[in-house]
Formats: C-alpha cells, structure tokens, sequence
C-alpha cells in the first residue's frame, strides 16, 4: 500500500471515530441506545483482559473451520455429482436449489432438535447454510470444463476417481473458489446466527449476552470484532488464493 | 406506526404469551383495561417473547408501559441513562420450580457436579436464581472452572432437550415446569420461592417510561386500577381465568395449552401487584455479584415509581 | 495385416427435428507406418471419424479393427492429439508430458526420465516449469506432441494441430513433424482442412466426400523429405486434391 | 422439461416424502420432535385456510421488496463512486468490505433500538444484508467497464449523469445482475431472521412461533415455504433477467 | 490557415523505474479537406496521438491547435472512431447511432431522420434494430462509422478502424471509406499499420519515426480515386514508404 493512501485510511478512520464519539456527546441520543467509541473500547479491551473475548473467537472460528471444511468436502461431491450424472442433477439438483433458499438460521430450530445444545448443532447450521453455494458453483464449474480435457484425460487413461482428482476437480478449480468464498460467507453467518439463538459459547453468544444485559455497548464491540474476523478471512485468505489461481489459469 | 413518540390518546403495552402475565392477558380479553381507561385512549398492545427486547423497545419509544421479569426490569433501569424505566407495580410472584429429568439420579445439590443444568437466557430471573443457588451450595458453574454445565437456552428449546435427555435438570417458570413434569415425567425437585423469605419472590413486574408516565398520569393511574381489580378476579376466578387465557392462546398462537397444564400452573403463581420489594434488592445483588449489572456498582435508588406522588419513591435499604 | 482397419464406419448425429447421417459407411486401411493426411468438406465429420478410432464416440455401424481385433473404447495405443492442444492449465508443462505416465501408475522418477527424452526432442526441455499460459501457441502444440508420444502409441490421432498457428510457427512444425515421424515411425492419421499441409506431410491423403460421407479418393505421395510448403514439384497434387474437393465443398451450399 | 424428467422428478419426490414418512411413523424419534409430512402438510392448510401464510407471505415479501430495493439504489450508487472516485474507495471501500462481512442478524439488535420495533427497524436490517454485495458487484462491474466506452461516450460529448446513466450503468449491469442476485440471497435470509428476532410479523415470526410452541411441523411447513418462495425468485425473476441481460450483451 | 495542428506534442508515460517518452515533440498541419494516413512502428505513440488531438489525453507539452484556437478538451467537432469499434452491446444499431445527438439534447424525431440518413449511407437500414452481438465485424465497423459521421464533425479521427476484419471485408470498406470522404469532405486523420491501406487512402501519409517519436517524413499521394489495393500503380509509394518504416523497426528490436 502506497504511504498516502495508508495516510488517507488513517484520516479517514480517525475522522469516524470522533464524529462518532462527536454524535454520542451531543445529546442526539441516549447513550444507551448509543454509546461512544469510548465505551466500546473499554468493553473490548476488559473482554481481551478477562480472555472471554479470544475464547469465543476460538470457538467461532473453530466451528466456521468445521463447519465449512463439512460443507466444502460435501459440496464439491454433491456438486460434480451433479454435474456428472444428470439424473441426481434432475432429482437432488432441483432440491439443492431449493435449500439453498433456506436462511441458515431457519435450521436452528431442527438443529437442537437433531444435535441437542451441543457443537454438532451449530456445525450443522453452519455447514448446511454454506454446503449449496459450494455445491452450485462446483457443478457449474464441472458443467463447464472443456470436454476436451476430460476427452484427452480419458485418451491417455485416466477414469473413475483417478478422473475426478486429476482433471475434474482441478479443471473447475476457479469456479469452486468462487463457491468456497460464497460458502465462507453463508457459513459465517451461520455461524454467528446459530450462536446467538443456541446462546451456546462463541462470539454469537457474547453479542447475545451483550443483548441479554441490554449492554449496547458490548453489541458494538462483538460487531467489531466479528467484522475484523471477517476482513482478515477475505483479505488474507480468499483474496490470496484467488490471485494465484487465477494468474496460473491465466485468467488474468 | 407504533415508533411514534408518546401521546395520552395511545398506550403500547408487551407483554408476553404466558401464563405469568395473567393480568394483561385476562385484563385485555375482558375488555376490562378497555371500558375503564375510556374511549379518550386507545389501547395497543404487543406480544413478545423476549425481556430485554422489550427493554429495547422501551428504548427506542415503540412501547410506553410492559410486564416483564426483574432482571430485564433492573437491567432496563439501570442502563438507561436517565433511568427512563421505572417498576410501577407487581404482576406475580413466584412459579419457577427446578425440575430435574427422570433418569439423571438428582435428588440434591449434591448430585449436580459433572451435570447438564438449564436455565432461560442469561440474566433472566431463573438464571440468576440458579447460579445464586450454586454458589451458595459451594458450585461453580464449568466457564468458572467448575464442574457444572450451566446451559442459558430458551425454553422451549429446553423442553425438546429434557426430551432427549441432554439436560439433567432446569431451572424454569411456569408454565414451562408444569409442562416439563407433566408431559415429560419430569420431577419437581423444588419451588424457587421455599429458597425465599417468606416464600415469595417478584417473578412479573409491571414497568414503564417514565418519560410517558409523567406525561400521562391519568392514564397509568386508571391503568393501574385495572390492574389490581384484575388481578383480584384472577384470584376469585382461576377456572375462567384458564379458560379465557387458553381462548387468547387459541387466537393469537393458534394452539391451547392443556388445562391441567394451565391449572396446575396458576396454582404455583401467586397473581398478585405487590412487587415484593426486598425481593428485587437481592435480585440485583445477586445479579451485580454475577457480573450482570456493568462494572461500575449499581443503585436502585428511584427504581420504584409512585403514581399517586408522580414521583420515584426514594428508598434505600 | 492391416495395421488398422475401419469397415462401414456409419455415424448419426440427432437434431431437433432429424437424424443427420455425419459418417455413411467409412472405409479406411492404414499400414503401419503410414502417415494419412485426411481431407474434406467442413463439417462431413472428419473430426468424428478420428473420434470414433480413438474410442472417444462410438459408431451407430460398422468396427474399427487394430491388429485385427475390434477395438471400442479408448486405449493407449491410439492417442489423440487435439486441435486446440487440451492443454491442462493447472500441471506445468513437464506434468502435463507425463499425465499419461502418471494415469498408468508409472512412478514418478521413470515418468521424469521418459518425459525428459520427449522433451528434449520437441526442445521444451527449458520451458519444463513453464505453465501453459506462459508458452507461445507454437510451444504449446509442441507440448500437446509430446504429451501424447510419451505414451508410446501405436497410432497418433491428430485432429488439425496446427490450425491455429501463425505461418511461420505452421512451417516449422511441418518439418518437425516429418522428422518425429520419420524417427519413431509412427502410425499416423492427421486431419487438416489445408491441402498443402496435406501434401507436405502424408504418404497418403484420403478425401472425404460431404455428407454422409465416405472416402471419395485415396493419393499416395512418393517425394523425398523433409518436404516444404513451397515445393513446387507439391502443387501439381495440391491441384490434383482440389479438383476432387471443389464438387464437395459447393454440395453444401 | 422433458416428459421423463417430469418423471424422475416426480418419483423422487414422492419416494423422498415417503421415507420421511415412514421415518416418522417408526419410533426412531417421537412425533413431537420429528412430525409426518401428514401434520406438515395439515399445518399448510390450516395456516392457509385461517389466512395467517398468506399474511405472513405478503408481510415478509414486503419488508424484502423494501430492503432489496434500498439495497439496490444505495448499492449501486455507493459502488460507482468508490468505482469513479479513488479517494471514496480507498476510505470507505475499506469500511464496505469490513461491514460485508457481518452478518445480517447481528444488527437486530441495534436495529430495535434505532427502529423500535417496527417495520423500519426489519428493513433496515434486510437492506444493510444486501447492500454490500451489490456495492461490491457494482464496484467491480464498474471498474470492468471497456475504458473505451467511456472514452466514446465522453468523445460524443456525455458526460456528469448523462455518462452515468446512459453508459456507466448498462454497461456494468451484467456485473450488477449478480451483485443483485447475491443481495437478493443475503436479503432473504436478513428478513427472514429478522422477523424471528423481531418476532413481529412475517415468515419468520410464524416460524418463531412455531418454535416457542414447540410445533416442529409449523416450523417445517414455514421452511417448506421458504424454500419455494426462494425457488420461485431465483428461478422466474433472476434466472429470466440473467438470461435476457447475457444473451443481449452477447455473452453467451 | 490548417484546419488543425499540432505543436511540439511531447508525452511521457510513467513506468515502474522509468519516464517512458512516448512523443518527442509531433509537429503536423493539416489543411481542410485532407485525408492523413498516420504510419510508424508499433507502439511509437500515433493511438496516443490520436487521443491527445481527440481530448481524451492531454499532452505533457506542446499544442493542438483547431481552427486557430487551442483546444484542450473532447469536442464535437472532433470525433474519434476507435479500433475495436466500442459500440455500446445494450443499444440497438440506430441508438448506437443516435448515442451522440441525444446527448446533444435532440428530440426523438430529429434524431431518427438524421441517424436514417447515415444508416442508409452506411448500408445499414436492414439492420437498425438489431443489437451489435448480432452484426458482423465488418458491420460493426460501419455503425461505428455512422456514429461518428451523426455527430458531423470536421475533423474524424480513425484508429485502426480495419484491423480487426478480414482481407475481403476490408477492401470493401476501403472503397466506402474512399466514398464517404468525397461526399462529405472531412478532413480525416487515420492511423493504420498497414501501408497498402495508407496509400489507397491517404491525400497524404505521415511517417512516425521510433519512440520519442516525431514525424519523419510526409509524403503526399494523387492519384485518381477510387483506389484498390491491388493497384500495381501504387506499389512505388508502397515501397518508399516502407523502406522509411523499416529502421525504425528494426530499433525497437
Ligand atoms: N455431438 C454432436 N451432436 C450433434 N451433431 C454433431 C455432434 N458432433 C458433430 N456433429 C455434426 O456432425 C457433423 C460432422 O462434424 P465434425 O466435427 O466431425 O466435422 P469436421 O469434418 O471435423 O468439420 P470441420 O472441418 O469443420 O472441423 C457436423 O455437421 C456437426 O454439426
Ligand atoms: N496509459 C498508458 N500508460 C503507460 N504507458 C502507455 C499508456 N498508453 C500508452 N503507453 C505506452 O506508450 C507507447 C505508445 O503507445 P500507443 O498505444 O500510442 O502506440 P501505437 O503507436 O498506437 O502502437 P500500436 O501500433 O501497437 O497500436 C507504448 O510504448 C505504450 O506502452
Ligand atoms: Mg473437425
Ligand atoms: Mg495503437
């Protein structure tokens, strides 16, 4: 990053705290609807200290991993069963679409009912509301190898699962990660929806308490950190695999 | 649109579903609130099924009076800068039994060690009683490092895990124990208010903006009024109050509860507008040492509003 | 014993409203060695005609006989090499060379060794880190060469590999593609839609008639190599090879 | 659709409900936690007779025709400035990515106490779900834009609104169509958790209900509709325009 | 006084490590009426040229000066019809054609009799409301034509206009772009890399020297019109002007 544009965000954060804190000394309103970056600071830093806030990180994150790594395994065989045998893509295929439609928090409630109060519950919510965007853009990306990569793999010996690992899966690795940056998205929210209704550790359930005690302030400060998790995920992670696969595909 | 600010022609009251809130219920489809506050105000009233989203709502002016329990109440109070919420009357008292599951061998504190135990969400009266109830019997519940799972889930979603076995037991209000012992064989180990003194405890409170109150004295008064002489009828009346209370079920949720159910509940509530005063002091001294209440001590001073003085009674203990 | 054989070779194709007859009974002997150049109208089904030797489409008529015996799905004795190249963007090169070897369970220090002879012949030695997007049109053909004479086949199917090339990159490959014949002495069947290239590389042209097509006329070449596109001793055969053509091409319009 | 796939897809559905079916009528689980497709399909009805789905239906449908609506407008105009203007991307372009990635849900409670608890308040939460995704789409869209039409059109003498409307917008409008897609599913999944949260009115509200009755069959039977509201938007609304938008601009 | 000139044009493009100088000071005049053809190597500058006469760029030093008067922004009377056409995909032919006057602010009705008169010109009527991914490239290269032509400018500046077409097409567009320009006398600036085309063309053709590029050599062509690149008569030009072309693309190697 060029030094004047890092100066440029620097100004800029700078100017939106304090027109925060600006707003929230201002009697506009209460300070219990509307807290100033002061307060929230504070909730963050006693959080940090008490190490409540880096356990639930640990746990959100560990159940996005589990969640998400379920939902990209069972995505990508759904998805190039899909593509390959056309009658699961006339009979699952119009299901998926369907789920797919379903708000992961909609799960929840069959979730305690399947899982019990336990991790499997929100794992659960987690995986199913990421696993369609995974299984979609894999069969769309399947859908659209070029055959005659599949054609000359066959021509020189390939078949069954030696097909699958060697040609198909990497053939529609573009499209996948679209599927899987998708699937982080859904799963994240998932993920964060499910802790807040089960109210069963995480950063979900922090911003629950925060809401229990009716303490703005601690909302805010969970919000915070669930969008700083959430750039580091895209920035550091999708945004680097994504660059790579798409200069080797010589997409760009 | 219910956002607009306060005006003596509309009062908005929550309140919940639930058997504990008897008096707005019966109040309401009685028609009683209605004939006596007068043609002049027209009554709106809201369904929720959480406290502090109703303190939320208070907040943001979208409700002017409401039925809760204590913790939302002294919550509400006290993270209103102005201490905008008020507590105007009692609703109940009592009706949260600890319910433990036929197969988990709990026959006292001494059992719960290395068990599930269920209470409503966080900060709510049974929480509170329930971790209270630990620490005096020498527990620490497992995110302290002790060895009993404390679970906050809400209740209907403790009744699908008692039916499962996931839980070994649940701190609950009516009428969530009676469903539990009725309809799963769960056993009643013991009423929360024998863990009282004088066997009573505010379990629903009528509470209030006290900007709308100040502004509306008339209304809340002939509110007030209302309230007691329903809360009387109740008491006279406990075979129609389920009747009329499982019709409300039928029209607004479009499901009954049994009437044993409803009838064995009423009996563990006591309907009362005593507020029991002494009771809220520990609440909140129970809730400060858990944590609940912000790191910067607490005061109720001015929680109690009186009507007649329209002013905050001034009272220390 | 013909080297490979196709009898009858009959292929439909299905459209919205008919059957399309591609292929009417396509007769075909090649003798091992032989490199047949085959030519035809666009569209008579030159490419499904390869296909179906290859085992990639099967005939609605008709057999395909290697050695003798009926052949009917794909086998690493018939390996085809694919207009576009088929290059798999995510191997490099060198991994690309050797997915074949890899399929066949060949481990990996024998697949470098065999995969460096190839390169080295086809001089991608340099370029074996290379992926694809980073290779000129050229080298890529060469590549697709390589990656298909690693298997060592009998026949070489190639389906116009060199109609995206630029001239010059075109004339090089002519002359290397004579000279790997001449090496290895492969069996070859190359289709092209460019009479000159036709000339300069078969010992054989088969015509194809429009559809549904057969093998309209078969020329034998004789002339020494390396041949080049300018041998004017060519252009009399080139006439020759239009003159069948020309009624073909204007039956489709 | 071919007669046969009809076919398949009407045998799979069917086998798919009779399992189900037989699932429930064996002891595995008891009816209370795991209902019949029979009450499922009674509990339809009697939502349906009663009028209380159709209500729902229509009060959900509006919040999102509102909230995906403000998405869009918002969305779009926020994505071409950070697009035109590089100081408004290098500051707020950061904030939108950082703002993306919470989810939907987490607002509600900020968005009572803004709102109150009020139509405005589920709104809002359904349209901060959905706003990024378009500005981010538009954004890219615009950015992508051939700089020859825009060298052409200021050539011919466009320029301010005029250029904006009359090229910067068609022109980036297939990138558009998926950033209106992608809101589309984040909108849909914000109005629905909202409604349970808020627990006012609304798909998600009966679902809610449905849940503090403990009713697993009025929670599937809202699932169910859910789910084909959900297919009926993807499939009639975006599937069309995409096609339409795609053919048009000659991209396939 | 010219029509429209250049003064000491100079503009540097920033590298990684370096100011590439891409113009080194381009003077040019050019008189009402005239036909430029603009010849040089590849990347000498003659598209950043074009833009900077256009507007579309603006010059690190030196002038354009249009009627007498420095210009330093796009103007209607200046219109730049580029290589690939960059016709918009979501108009029609006609709004494509129309894009310019209703910029302008022309009503509907206004705008439809003048964008029928450049369709009929351009041959285009038939396919007035077609979108472009229905035309052909050539067909293309009209509408972008036409659309310039609506805008009546005096000056049409042209960017490899027939790059992208093939040998046939061309010619054919050689000869309307020979008609056009006697019946509505533009003055018309056309950068091409194709010397056969500048000298069918051109009143005069420019010769640009390597980069910082300047103009080496002007040479004025009068032949009688309309020209066809096959004629033998224009070999001559053809040869002088690539021999000025030829060291200065052998520097860039
Ligand atoms: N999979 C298919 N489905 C339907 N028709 C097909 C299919 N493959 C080929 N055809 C049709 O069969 C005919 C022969 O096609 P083929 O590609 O073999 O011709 P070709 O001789 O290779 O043509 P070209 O010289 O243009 O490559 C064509 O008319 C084509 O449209
Ligand atoms: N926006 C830009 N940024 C940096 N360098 C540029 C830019 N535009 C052009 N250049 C450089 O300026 C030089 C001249 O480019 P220009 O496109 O004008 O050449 P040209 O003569 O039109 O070439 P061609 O015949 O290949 O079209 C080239 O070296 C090019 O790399
Ligand atoms: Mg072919
Ligand atoms: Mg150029």
């Amino acid at each position: 990053m060029k030094k004047n544009v890092l100066a440029k965000k620097i100004v800029f954060f700078t100017i939106l705290v304090l027109v925060w804190q600006a707003i929230s000394m201002s009697d506009v309103w209460p300070n219990n609807i509307f807290p100033s970056p002061y307060e929230v600071g504070e909730d963050l830093v006693y959080m940090a200290a008490d190490g409540s806030l880096f356990f639930g990180i640990a746990t959100s994150i560990m159940r996005l991993a589990v969640g998400l790594g379920i939902a990209i395994v069972g995505g990508v065989v759904l998805g190039i069963f899909m593509a390959r045998v056309e009658t699961v893509n006339q009979t699952i295929g119009s299901l998926v679409l369907g789920l797919q439609s379903i708000p992961s928090i909609a799960w929840v409630p069959l979730a305690i009912l399947w899982f019990g109060l336990t991790d499997g519950g929100i794992i659960f919510v987690t995986a199913i509301g990421a696993i369609f965007a995974v299984t979609i853009n894999t069969y769309t990306g399947v859908k659209n190898i070029d055959p005659h990569y599949v054609e000359a793999a066959r021509n020189m010996g390939a078949k069954g699962t030696q097909l699958t690992t060697n040609v198909l899966i990497p053939a529609a690795f573009p499209y996948m990660i679209t599927g899987f940056k998708q699937g982080w998205a859904f799963a994240w929210r998932g993920v964060i929806g499910a802790e807040l209704l089960f109210s069963f550790l995480g950063l979900g359930f922090l911003l629950n308490v925060g809401r229990q005690l009716n303490d703005v302030s601690q909302v805010i400060a969970i919000m915070l950190v669930i969008m700083l998790i959430g750039m580091a995920v895209d920035g550091f992670i999708f945004k680097k695999i994504e660059n790579k696969v798409m200069s080797r595909w010589g997409l760009r | 649109d219910s956002s607009r600010e306060a005006s003596g022609d509309t009062l908005r009251v929550a309140f919940f579903p639930n058997i504990g809130h008897a008096i707005p219920v019966v109040g309401m489809e009685r028609g009683t609130f209605e004939s006596d506050l007068g043609n002049s105000t027209n009554i709106e009233t809201k369904l929720f099924d959480s406290g502090p989203q109703v303190i939320e709502s208070l907040f943001a002016k979208s409700i002017d009076i409401a039925y809760v329990g204590p913790g939302p109440a002294i919550n509400g109070f006290l993270k209103s800068e102005k201490h905008d919420v008020v507590i105007l009357s009692g609703a109940a008292s009592g009706g949260a039994s600890f319910i433990v599951h036929p197969n988990s061998q709990i026959n006292s504190a001494d059992d719960f060690a290395g068990k599930r135990i269920a209470a409503p969400q966080i900060g709510n009266t049974q929480d509170v009683s329930l971790r209270n109830y630990l620490s005096e019997n020498g527990l620490k519940p497992y995110e302290k490092g002790g060895s009993v799972v404390v679970l906050n889930i809400p209740n209907p979603d403790i009744y699908t895990l008692f039916t499962k076995g996931e839980i070994a037991a649940a701190w609950v209000p009516e009428p969530w124990a009676t469903i539990l012992v009725q309809e799963l064989d769960g056993k009643r180990l013991f009423y929360e208010e024998e863990l009282w003194p004088k066997n009573k405890f505010a379990s629903v409170l009528l509470i209030g903006r006290q900007e709308y109150i100040t502004a509306n004295p008339e209304v809340v008064t002939k509110w007030l009024e209302s309230h007691q002489q329903t809360a009387n009828w109740i008491n006279d009346n406990p075979l129609e109050t389920r009747i009329i209370f499982n019709e409300f079920m039928q029209n607004t949720m479009g499901q009954t509860l049994s009437d044993s159910v409803v009838d064995e509940a009423l009996v563990n509530l006591e309907i009362t507008t005593d507020s029991v005063d002494d009771s809220i002091y520990t609440f909140a001294q129970r809730a400060d040492s858990l944590g609940y209440l912000g790191r910067d001590g607490f005061s109720l001073d001015g929680i109690f509003f009186d009507i007649a003085s329209n002013e905050s009674v001034e009272e220390t203990k | 014993m013909a080297k490979l054989e196709t009898k009858g070779i009959v292929k439909y194709f299905k459209h919205e409203s008919h059957n399309l007859m591609a292929l009417g009974g396509v007769d075909l002997k090649v003798e091992d060695g032989d490199f047949v150049c085959l030519v035809g109208p666009s569209g008579c089904g030159k490419s499904t005609f390869l296909r179906i030797i290859a085992g990639l489409e099967s005939p609605d008529e008709g057999q395909v006989i290697f050695d003798g015996k009926p052949v009917t799905t794909t086998g690493p004795e018939r390996i085809m090499v694919f207009q576009e190249g088929a290059l798999f963007p995510w191997l490099r090169v060198q991994d690309n060379v050797e997915f074949g070897l890899k399929m066949a369970g060949i481990p990996k220090e024998e697949r470098s060794q065999i995969s460096k002879r190839y390169l080295d012949m086809m001089q991608l030695t340099k370029f074996a880190d290379f992926f694809t997007y980073q290779l000129s049109t050229g080298m890529k053909q060469r590549v697709a060469i390589a990656r298909a004479l690693v298997m060592d086949p009998d026949v070489l199917l190639m389906d116009e590999p060199f109609a995206a090339l630029d001239a010059q990159t075109r004339d090089l490959l002519l002359v290397e593609m004579q000279l790997i014949w001449e090496k290895t002495k492969k069996t070859i069947l190359f289709v092209t839609h460019n009479v000159a290239e036709a000339v300069v590389l078969g010992t054989k042209v088969a015509v194809f008639s429009n559809r549904p097509s057969k093998i309209k006329k078969q020329i034998s070449i004789d002339f020494k190599r390396p041949r080049l596109t300018e041998d004017e001793n060519l252009l009399g055969l080139q006439q020759e090879i239009l003159s069948e053509l020309r009624p073909e091409v204007k039956k489709i319009k």
